[in-house]
């Protein structure tokens, strides 16, 4: 299956710019589907962003994020063609994982 | 006895609908480039500060704050996975070996903005979502619901090998293709539902207001960036699930997806969008 | 935009005196059955004019519940309200054969 | 423009006094000396605070603190969101030694959206796209160098993102 995760990390020599989307329904636990009844919550909680063997960022995320969630951030350093590694678990233990070269 | 009075009053109602619009007497023989010229010099004069090609990323040409929510969104857009999903559908092999772009001019890139033509052997309208199911069940393969992920998605890679390439619908000298163009527009123009509006209501009359919550894009260029993430929808939306959703929301029953108006509603408004861009796959509120 | 919400404030305006006024004594299931089928007929018509309306159906719909329920005055009231939204539309569809010129930018 | 009641210590409720002026006030006494319970070192997922539905509750129960408006602190969010399901909004911020950033929304069922924790090297910038269920202040803060920072936006919805 493909990847949940799509991203660009983008080098520009002094740091290093990462956009993430990920498909993910974020289901906030408020809302009912078409019988009305409640769809019971599912969202990604923490999402992690490893390079060159230390996380640079970590998102802690509640409901309140929008389905299929975006994120962008940058960190000094990266170079053309380093690893990132990057990973999620939402509220049911389900996880994905994938690495992208730095570009 | 009770009833008479209400049925009077919706009478007296279009009645004054239609006293009150200015009357024009419509010349009956159709001459589209006349029309198209007459669409863009309309849209141009209610907007002199959006330029033609801006026409086709809609509500979005037409206010500032929503522009830069868009730009924010279109740095990583919401339909990127359905672009993905239909790239790989357009090129997997069919069960007899064939694919999609067997079924092609060009094995199917970059030809979007040619699509409805008018198929003059068929003797109708063929629209892009149509040729994709013709395609399937030439192959053997089912066709897929024209509201439905799988269209949407192969629309979206389609539009998207095709983007910046500028809509150039052919009329051919063919009097049913003719009558085909002029029963779209006729339907583009005709008040129905209960709310008695017609397509032109909300999207040549007021296009840039909000109705309800929504901004209303201009018809022109409209087709242009379909198919479209809609936020609403909290996902993708063909031609047809859009065309049927504007229906429910004046309360009209939607015709089946693909019937002859809806073909040729989208001959007519792709016609009058010649020389506007393809922009889709499109993110809309 | 003016003209129109005018429009619609009219229909609906006759829509809410026709279910304040139209709620007769006893009826019967007979008294339904007539009034279902006047109103599908129209519906009918006003499909074959490809200009149904979604809320003629919303109306059909309800008489038919409160016709399973047993209540018939309430059946037959939403059955004449379906009757009468379907003939609406097929006075719209037929003014606008002609009307929709009038909306043509030329 | 930064207004602190120290003094007001008996309500729970979040004091917000136009978009500039802000005082945030959490439970009870606090005391300064608290050490911040968030830190980018930590990285245990805050379920707590984003099960408080007040904003001044989950930002007491992530840093056990509060806040100070600060200009310093740049907040993007629309005017009107085109749709509450998709609103983006974004911080970034001259302020240094940032360890963490957090997004809030005031009328959401539960005020807090996301916490990013910032380690050292990585840029005090963050954009990402929040659910709004209705018009409501977008606060946003900056936890650096041990204190936290803030700025509010009130974003009109509407469409809400939490209806059907």
């Amino acid at each position: 299956m493909a990847s949940t995760i799509r991203v660009r990390a983008i080098s520009s020599g002094e740091t290093t710019e990462v956009q993430v989307l990920i498909q993910h329904p974020m289901d906030s636990g408020f809302v009912k589907d078409a019988k009305g009844e409640i769809i019971p919550p599912h969202f990604i909680q923490q999402l992690t962003f490893e390079h060159d063997g230390r996380n640079v960022f970590i998102a802690d995320w509640g409901a309140a994020v929008s389905k299929d969630p975006y994120v962008k951030f940058s960190f000094k350093g990266g170079n053309k063609g380093d690893d990132l590694k990057m990973s999620w678990v939402d509220n049911k233990g389900e996880t994905d994982n994938t690495t992208a070269k730095i570009q | 006895m009770n009833l008479r009075f209400p049925i009077h009053l919706a009478l007296a109602a279009l009645a004054l609908a239609v006293a009150t619009i200015t009357p024009t007497v419509a010349a009956d023989t159709p001459d589209p480039a006349a029309d198209a010229k007459a669409f863009r010099d309309y849209f141009a004069t209610k907007f002199p500060n959006v330029k033609l090609e801006d026409f086709a990323n809609g509500p979005y040409a037409m206010d500032e704050d929503m522009r830069r929510q868009w730009e924010e969104k279109e740095q990583f857009a919401p339909y990127e996975f359905s672009l993905d999903m239909g790239k790989e559908m357009f090129a997997k092999p069919f069960k007899n070996g064939k694919s999609y772009a067997d079924c092609f001019p060009n094995q199917g890139i970059g030809i979007r903005q040619n699509y409805p033509y008018f198929d003059a052997k068929e003797g109708k309208v063929i629209t892009l979502e149509l040729a994709l199911n013709l395609c399937r069940e030439a192959n053997g393969e089912p066709p897929f619901s024209y509201v439905g992920d799988e269209m949407a998605a192969l629309t979206a890679y389609m539009a998207f090998t095709s983007r910046d390439k500028l809509f150039n619908i052919e009329i051919p000298d063919d009097p049913r293709a003719l009558e085909a163009y002029q029963n779209g527009k006729r339907y583009f123009y005709t008040r129905r539902g209960q709310l008695n509006f017609s397509c032109a209501t909300c999207h040549v009359q007021n296009p840039g207001e909000r109705l309800r919550a929504e901004i209303l894009a201009p018809a022109l260029g409209i087709l242009n960036a379909m198919p479209i993430y809609r936020s609403e929808w909290g996902g993708m939306g063909t031609i047809s699930r859009r065309l049927t959703t504007c229906n429910s929301q004046i309360r009209a029953v939607p015709l089946e997806p693909q019937a002859d108006e809806y073909r040729d509603l989208e001959y007519y408004l792709s016609y009058v969008s010649n020389g506007l861009p393809i922009s889709g796959p499109g993110s809309r509120p | 935009m003016n003209m129109t919400s005018h429009v619609v404030r009219l229909f609906s305006l006759g829509l809410v005196l026709m279910s304040a006024t139209s709620a007769p004594a006893a009826t019967s299931e007979a008294d339904f059955s007539t009034a279902y089928a006047a109103a599908e007929a129209a519906d009918k018509e006003a499909g074959r004019l490809r200009n149904q309306w979604t809320v003629t159906a919303e109306a059909l719909a309800d008489a038919k519940k409160a016709a399973d329920k047993g209540d018939f005055d309430r059946a037959v009231a939403s059955a004449k309200e379906a009757e009468a939204l379907a003939k609406a539309s097929i006075v719209q569809a037929t003014s606008e054969k002609e009307a929709w010129k009038n909306l043509e930018i030329r | 423009m930064t207004t602190t009641l120290d003094g007001f210590a008996a309500t729970r409720r979040l004091i917000l006094k136009g978009a500039g002026a802000i005082a945030l006030r959490g439970l009870g006494v606090i005391s300064v000396s608290v050490t911040p319970v968030f830190a980018a070192a930590n990285d245990k997922y805050p379920e707590d605070a984003f099960r408080q539905k007040g904003a001044a509750d989950a930002i007491q129960l992530l840093y056990g603190r509060t806040a100070e408006a600060s200009d310093k602190v740049k907040l993007d969010a629309p005017e009107i969101a085109e749709n509450g399901a998709v609103v983006p909004i974004s911080v970034s911020t001259t302020l240094t030694e940032v360890t963490s950033i957090a997004f809030l929304t005031s009328e959401n069922p539960n005020a807090l959206a996301a916490v990013y924790r910032i380690p050292p090297g990585t840029m005090p910038s963050v954009a990402n796209r929040l659910k709004m269920a209705k018009t409501s202040d977008v606060i946003v803060i900056v936890e650096a160098g041990g204190k936290l920072y803030s700025a509010t936006k009130e974003v009109k919805v509407t469409v809400g993102g939490c209806g059907g």
